[in-house]
């Protein structure tokens, strides 16, 4: 029995560590369909929410950091 | 009922995307959803036709049919809405839609691409017509105003017919008849099962 | 296309304001407070709110109508089209855009970048306050400060170097009243160097065609298309760049089954839709156009009885068309003789036929010449004057017809006035200042390297330094310089500085400058150079989607456009600069001496009818403000192909659709406007009108007059010259003349009253008397196939400064080296350098440039616009397939581009395509922001880069300039393209 | 236009396609351009126009250029989303319920007709061997809990909303869907890691002989009365060994290609992979019922294989005779209880 139970342990563990890794690789789509050329600051966030996973519903009012993409915009090092 | 479809004349569109931006004016679309965008066949060379394609609103739409949680739904004039309630964001509808037309705020990996998103023929969706809840979700609602999609009705060339199926069907076969040329009425035996006699 | 629709107008109001209190003008649809969070109290005024706070409040979205939206019209402030739009406003906030059905022009349509002009007014990418560059580092200033630092420097700077040495630029994105403005601010400073985006736009066209007609701009309309049985659309490519213009043009294709003939180096969208298309070597016009002349007159299809009654010297041009054999025409051109027959029989046989054309013709050192030989064609062909027919001439920005109109020019006053003492002196009596204070105002030039001196007067009436050259005017030695001092000071007005060819000298040039002042509502490519440490100050200005005034589209017609939503952030209004550096220069109370200033901002009406008192030259003198808003009421009463209302209308009566210039005579007249110039089957009061005797009577022993050709019901049935008080006393009709009219006259007149003529009769008067005898005032004369004082009388070819084919460059050399415009013009020698260094071997590929339908002009606008940036995120080069696969370079890749010159180089993207022919590749002008690979994006000042960068095609194009207006030549010089 | 597709031709038509050469020949106007670049006599853009039957000649899909950086948006019309449409919706269904019940209902009829096998009586009865040590049973039930989940979860995309749906209204489904998803695709990775380790720990014993030949013909002892030879693993469990790792590495491949879309397949590659990983999905669950069925209910102590491990002499004998013989040759002094690690195959 003990086994068993270590099995589902360690299965429920690795599926953890999956998620962790799939959700961490996760692009949102401004990021994956913005090119070399552009800097994307404010993607907005209609139709898919602030925490950009198509949920609008959203529990907090506070800035969230979907509704300005992530990366601060560059500060002017001039030579 | 009007029976609401697409029909993107094809020697009129010259690639402008009007429509493009008309949809992201009107609904507030973030980067990277593209309900609406022009494919331009046959790129640079004499024949070379560019179509502007979003959700068809497909009759048997293989979308709502494929769809593993059933969130989506016909409406009346026959414009297919889903609920992004509902939605898992599994993507199957996307290997369906013949016209690529499902967007997912995330890319990347099938776990957690987030609800899907896509053309409404402004016409929103399930929360009441012209709420604030359905604007944030679905954008806004024309044709609960008595109006068309802005794409169509802003296309610069009037390429782009929206409304009735037989009246634009009319429309086109009237200009073919006119002008003596036409491409044909794009995906329509695809989405309608039948396309315009020309 | 709408089927099912319910009332015209947009009387749902589908915005409901959430909280009250919102903040004017700084928050974009969604940008209402959030229903929680915020309360009004927190809202500092618009002027001091931190944008974060802002920025994340987001709107109620389409909930009940509610009754508060109000409906504003303006005018896209991107091309010269003039597309209504419709904006929605709720509480001061602009949050939708609705389709303008009612306007003729574009019945509801937009192109991408007018879809989407509503993020303009809210992007956060804008320059939001002043700011100054301080050791390399952007500071933000007050408004008050750099007024007082700008206005103390250029004090010093005129002190020291005198008023030639500052370049005001001013730009064609300006409302008429804001391009009038600066170009009587240039002329209150004291210089004729006042330029705008014309320079390198449509430069060489009004010049070429006023030299041949009398007035440089579209003769018809886009809706006047839809007569034509037959349209060339040659170096145009208005699928990309005047999208709603294609609507007339292919549903003129469609209704009338009219052949659609495209002539272009690249095979275009537009190009895409024509029945028949021509692939030309780029910087051969002439010989394709001389080409489809030789067949005209070789089988006689010419317009005979057109060319004996209005046409003078067309023999001439017979004796140059033939050389230009098909064998010699496809030897240059590359073109096939047989295909240009087929061209010329339809051009001359299938009529009404219409001449469209673009940058492809213009940009060019022949431009001048080119656009001769275009209304050449037409004249030949009888194609002018009737509806269907002309030369309609796609201009660029949205007023870059106004701008051009009223004097951003440095060879003229506004309205066409020359620089010549009698142009001076009717502005002086217009702008009731006395003509010995404007002539002080100018410097006196010294003798130098064998120049002789120039008096202030002789300086006054000395054309200034073109756009396409201001660096030059800085890198040169001063002695090759014509004036007392290079550029010291450049004040940059809505103007983006990546569209001038050769940057590297431009940063050169950019290093060197005392002061640069750039007023825009983005940071522009000049803040983006790595070329200067301090003196330089950005100025925001709002968009005239933010603004009141009027502007010209290409047709002629003045559209009024209402303020949609108050300047964002802390922009500020061209008027209220302009007042505010004026003030500060000590001459605003003669400079807005009749016109209405309210808390620093002068008043749009009180500008435009201080242009209606100037106008008469051109005809701006009948758009008072209240018929321009009387028409932007009653859009939908006009015809959409005639753009005429109905006569019997109270409102706007029997009116031509913004009364197209030229509008004759007082407002209270009620000219209807021109739609069609030189329509001589009208009488004058509906519009027709007659090519303008503006070249004397006589010459060579041959009448310049027309010969029995005349306007409909005309008292006068031959040609007639231009009409003077001296003229109308010889016809008697002086004593039509009214007594405070004739009074004026002879006031005006002083000693010489018979001199004063139709355009400096500040009564109007002779105006009036000329249309009650349906006579046009400026005469009813021959338009010119040989203009005498141009460089090439009758155009011929000439191969570009850098030809690929060094053969033909001795038989075909470019003009001469002479100096133009206080500088020498060495294309000549630099032609004949690059065949010696034999160029054309080591840069193989012809590079020539073009529009993008996502972005416009220099693009900082509308590659900060999400929407548009989206589509277009990378800078890229057509090359065709073959020239590719030799490279070794793959669709989407990276390649470098080099330049013939400065050993200029440029990193971008491949696009491999058939669209360009072998050898040659294609570059939109659009993109700015890297530079030689690098991607300067940390030069902008924080948070105002543009969404997308992307490197400059002018860093790789080259020296060469038209002699006539000094316009660049970015269709046709040499690259190589090698994989990154 | 597209003549209708069956199932079979579905599976054909899927494999040309993932086939088919990536990059076709750019397609041409019926009349091309004869000078390609150079000066096209007669180039008529407007009569040369393209459309949707020549373009169908040239290529199973029409795809076109586009500006924007999303590949997946060149494709304008793919009426293969049709044939997907039409196999999820009118034949997987039916298949997977024939299949599924199918085996229910076989292995039900087979416990009817030959009911529950049990083992002779002997002397050895009681006594018992070690078959799977701690970390055999762990590999196994980690895999076997895994399989179980991810195959409610997998079936749940195609009956769910048939039958599940009704029941329990469409909210509380979609959140269960939600979780299913969620499920299978995080389940799916330690599925695959005991696959692999079940496939390393059991090969060397799996490895067909002619012995199992004998088995098979006997009928896995069905057949007469004598239990026919076996080792550690007989015949039939060598099947399941392979079936598993077998449709592991199919069910793994395609699971991975549409958990990563469009990463190394265009839209109808994708396609193809939902078909594979449907059908291979059903074919492998109605596999195993067999395989739970026979480790449960259908043979009287060989759940204490995997139970507790350690099984019944008398049952060992009788069903692996020669591991059996082999296990007591290698500890002389007979059979060891201690928990120590089996003998390595010799």
């Amino acid at each position: 029995m003990k086994a068993f139970i270590l099995a589902v342990i360690a299965a429920i563990g690795l599926g953890v560590v999956a998620m962790y890794a799939l959700t961490s690789n996760q692009k949102f789509a401004y990021q994956a369909f913005a090119t070399s050329g552009a800097r994307v600051s404010e993607p907005g966030t209609n139709l898919v929410g602030e925490k950009w996973n198509g949920d609008p519903r959203t529990n907090d009012t506070s800035e969230s950091a979907h509704g300005k993409a992530t990366g601060e915009p560059s500060h002017p090092k001039r030579s | 009922m009007a029976r609401m479809k697409f029909l993107c004349d094809a020697d009129r569109c010259i690639e402008c995307n009007a429509c493009v931006t008309a949809c992201k004016n009107e609904h507030e679309v973030p980067w990277g959803i593209n309900r609406r965008r022009v494919v331009t066949l046959n790129d640079g060379k004499p024949g070379e036709r560019s179509v502007s394609m979003a959700c068809m609103h497909c009759t048997d739409a293989p979308c709502a049919a494929v769809c593993p949680v059933n969130c989506f739904y016909t409406t009346a004039d026959a414009v297919v809405l889903h609920s992004k309630d509902i939605c898992i964001g599994c993507g199957y509808c996307f290997y369906a839609c013949p016209f690529g037309a499902p967007q997912y705020p995330r890319v990347g990996n099938f776990g957690s691409r987030g609800k899907m998103d896509k053309c409404t023929y402004c016409s929103g969706g399930p929360e009441p017509d012209l709420s604030v809840a359905e604007y944030e979700k679905y954008g806004s609602n024309r044709l609960a105003e008595g109006k068309l999609p802005l794409c169509a009705e802003m296309c610069s060339t009037k390429a782009l017919l929206a409304g009735d199926g037989e009246m634009i069907a009319e429309i086109y076969k009237q200009r073919v008849i006119k002008r003596g040329y036409g491409s044909g009425a794009w995906g329509w035996k695809t989405a309608y099962r039948e396309t315009v006699a020309l | 296309m709408l089927t099912k629709r319910k009332s015209g107008e947009a009387s749902r109001t589908k915005h409901q304001a959430v909280a009250a209190g919102l903040a004017a003008g700084v928050l974009d649809r969604r940008g209402f407070l959030k229903k929680s969070g915020l309360t009004a109290g927190a809202l500092a005024a618009a002027g001091t709110i931190q944008l974060g706070s802002v920025r994340q409040a987001r709107a109620a979205g389409s909930s009940a109508t509610s009754p508060d939206v109000q409906i504003k019209k303006n005018v896209c402030t991107h091309c010269s089209v003039g597309c209504t739009v419709t904006a929605e406003v709720v509480n001061g906030v602009w949050v939708g855009q609705e389709p303008s059905y009612a306007s003729p022009i574009n019945r509801g349509t937009h192109c991408a970048k007018g879809a989407a002009i509503r993020e303009l007014v809210s992007s956060d990418r804008r320059l939001k306050y002043p700011m100054k560059l301080v050791g390399g580092q952007w500071q933000r200033v007050s408004w008050e400060q750099a007024i007082e630092e700008i206005g103390d420097k250029l004090g010093a700077i005129r002190e020291k170097n005198g008023a030639d040495s500052v370049y005001w630029l001013g730009s064609a994105k300006f409302t008429n009243e804001a391009a009038y403005l600066m170009r009587k601010f240039g002329a209150f400073w004291g210089t004729n160097s006042v330029d705008h985006q014309a320079r390198i736009c449509h430069s060489t066209t009004v010049a070429g065609v006023a030299n041949t007609w009398g007035y440089g701009a579209q003769t018809n309309s886009y809706n006047d298309i839809r007569n034509a049985k037959t349209m060339i659309i040659l170096g145009g490519n208005p699928a990309e760049a005047h999208p709603i213009s294609m609507q007339h043009v292919l549903s003129g294709k469609e209704i009338n089954r009219a052949n659609m003939i495209v002539i272009d180096p690249r095979f275009t969208r537009t190009a895409a839709h024509a029945t028949e298309y021509v692939r030309i070597r780029s910087g051969t016009d002439i010989p394709v156009v001389w080409g489809i002349l030789w067949h005209v007159f070789q089988n006689g299809w010419e317009d005979k009885e057109f060319i004996s009654q209005r046409v003078y010297a067309m023999d001439d041009v017979r004796k140059e068309v033939a050389k230009w054999t098909p064998e010699e025409v496809e030897r240059v051109s590359g073109v096939p003789g047989e295909q240009l027959r087929r061209v010329a029989e339809k051009f001359a046989k299938e009529k009404p036929a219409t001449l469209i054309w673009c940058m492809g013709a213009t940009q060019h050192t022949v431009g001048t010449a080119n656009v001769r030989a275009l209304c050449i064609l037409c004249l030949a062909t009888g194609n002018v004057g009737k509806p269907g027919t002309g030369a309609n001439i796609f201009r660029g920005h949205t007023n870059v017809q106004g701008a051009t109109d009223l004097g951003l020019d440095v060879t003229s006053l506004p309205l066409y006035y020359g620089l010549v003492e009698g142009g001076w002196r009717h502005w002086a009596r217009v702008w009731d200042v006395p003509y010995e204070w404007l002539q002080s105002r100018f410097d006196e030039v010294p003798a130098a390297a064998g120049r002789k001196a120039r008096s202030r007067k002789e300086n006054m009436e000395a054309p200034g330094i073109t756009s396409t050259r201001w660096f030059d005017a800085v890198n040169l030695p001063p002695e090759q310089i014509d004036q007392r001092s290079p550029i010291k000071a450049f004040m940059v007005f809505g103007h983006g500085g990546n569209t001038v060819t050769r940057l590297p000298e431009a940063i050169e040039g950019m290093n060197k400058l005392e002061l640069l002042v750039v007023a825009d509502p983005h940071p522009t490519t000049f803040a983006a150079l790595d070329a200067r440490q301090d003196n330089t100050y950005l100025l925001p200005i709002c968009t005239s989607l933010e603004m009141e005034g009027s502007r010209t589209a290409s047709n002629r017609s003045l559209q009024w456009g209402e303020q949609i939503v108050k300047p964002a952030f802390e922009s500020k209004n061209d008027y209220e600069v302009l007042y505010l550096l004026a003030k500060k220069l000590g001459f605003a109370e003669t400079l807005f001496k009749n016109i209405k200033v309210e808390n620093n901002v002068p008043s749009a009406e009180d500008l435009l009818r201080e242009i209606n008192r100037g106008g008469w030259s051109t005809g701006y003198c009948g758009q008072s403000p209240e018929r321009l808003k009387a028409h932007m009421r009653n859009q939908h009463k006009f015809d959409l192909i005639t753009l005429r209302a109905p006569k019997d209308d109270p409102e706007v009566g029997g009116d031509y659709y913004g009364l197209p210039w030229p509008c004759w005579g007082k407002p209270e007249l009620r000219h209807p406007g021109s739609a069609i110039l030189y329509n001589t089957s009208l009488h004058v009061k509906d519009g027709g009108s007659t090519f303008r005797a503006r070249f004397g009577t006589e010459r060579n022993g041959q009448t310049l007059l027309a010969e029995d050709s005349f306007t409909k019901d005309s008292d006068l049935t031959d040609g007639y010259p231009e009409f003077t008080f001296g003229v109308f006393k010889k016809l008697g009709w002086d004593k039509d003349l009214t007594a405070d009219e004739l009074a004026t006259i002879l006031k005006i007149g002083g000693d010489k009253p018979d001199t004063v003529s139709w355009a400096t009769d500040l009564s109007g008067g002779i105006q009036r008397v000329c249309l009650d005898h349906g006579v046009i005032p400026f005469g009813n004369g021959k338009a010119r196939a040989n203009a005498w004082n141009l460089p090439d009388p009758v155009p011929v070819h000439r191969e570009p400064v850098y030809s690929p084919r060094p053969d033909l460059v001795a038989k075909y050399p470019t003009r001469p080296d002479e100096r133009q415009f206080r500088m020498p013009n060495i294309g000549f020698s630099v032609q004949k350098a690059a065949v010696e260094r034999n160029v054309a071997r080591d840069f193989p590929i012809i590079l020539t440039s073009g529009r993008l339908v996502e972005y416009e002009g220099g693009g900082e606008e509308t590659r900060s616009n999400p929407w548009l940036a989206e589509l277009q995120q990378d800078m890229f080069v057509e090359i065709n397939t073959g020239d590719a696969a030799e490279r070794g370079i793959k669709d989407g890749s990276w390649v470098w581009v080099t330049g013939a010159e400065n050993s200029s180089k440029a990193k971008m993207k491949a696009l491999v395509t058939d669209r360009v022919g072998k050898g040659v590749a294609f570059m939109p002008f659009h993109f700015s922001g890297w530079y030689e690979g690098k991607d300067m994006r940390d030069y902008y000042p924080k948070g105002t880069d543009p969404v997308v960068l992307g490197e400059s095609v002018n860093s790789v194009t080259t020296y060469g300039f038209d002699p006539v207006t000094g316009m660049q030549e970015t269709k046709c010089t040499l690259c190589q393209i090698k994989a990154a | 236009m597209r003549r209708s597709v069956t199932l079979l031709s579905t599976l054909v038509v899927a494999s040309t396609l993932l086939a088919a050469p990536a990059a076709f020949e750019p397609v041409q106007a019926q009349n091309p351009m004869t000078q390609d670049g150079q000066n096209p006599m007669g180039a008529k853009p407007t009569a040369d126009s393209v459309n949707e039957e020549f373009l169908f000649k040239n290529a199973d899909k029409i795809t076109g250029r586009i500006s924007i950086p999303d590949r997946k948006a060149a494709n304008l019309i793919q009426p293969q989303g049709r044939e997907y449409q039409s196999f999820r919706e009118h034949y997987l269904p039916w298949i997977g319920a024939a299949f599924i019940l199918g085996m229910i209902a076989a292995l039900g009829a087979f416990f009817l007709w030959r009911g529950r096998i049990l083992t002779e009586h002997s002397q050895e009865s009681g006594r018992k061997i070690l078959r799977f040590n701690t970390f055999e049973r762990f590999t196994h039930w980690m895999t076997a809990v895994c399989f179980i989940i991810l195959s409610l979860s997998g079936l749940n995309y195609i009956f769910g909303k048939r039958l599940l749906m009704p029941l329990i209204g469409p909210e509380a489904f979609g959140a269960l869907a939600q979780w299913a998803k969620y499920s299978h695709v995080y389940l799916a990775w330690p599925f695959m890691f005991g696959v692999v380790m079940m496939f390393v720990v059991w090969i060397k014993d799996n490895i067909p002989n002619r012995l199992d030949w004998a088995w098979i013909k006997a009928g896995g002892g069905f057949i007469g009365k004598k239990h026919p030879h076996a080792a550690r693993f007989n015949a039939g469990q060598k099947g399941v060994f392979w079936m598993v790792a077998g449709f592991g590495v199919a069910m793994s491949v395609t699971g991975l290609m549409m958990l990563f879309p469009f990463a190394l397949l265009d839209i109808n590659g994708m396609q193809v992979m939902q078909v594979i990983h449907s059908l291979i999905g059903i074919a492998f669950i109605a596999g195993i019922l067999a395989h739970i069925y026979i480790g449960t209910l259908g043979m009287k102590g060989a759940y204490d294989a995997m139970g507790s491990g350690k099984v019944d002499l008398a049952w060992a004998r009788a069903h692996h005779d020669l591991w059996v013989e082999q296990e007591q040759a290698k500890t002389a002094s007979g059979p060891q209880l201690s928990g120590r690690h089996p003998a390595a195959a010799e």
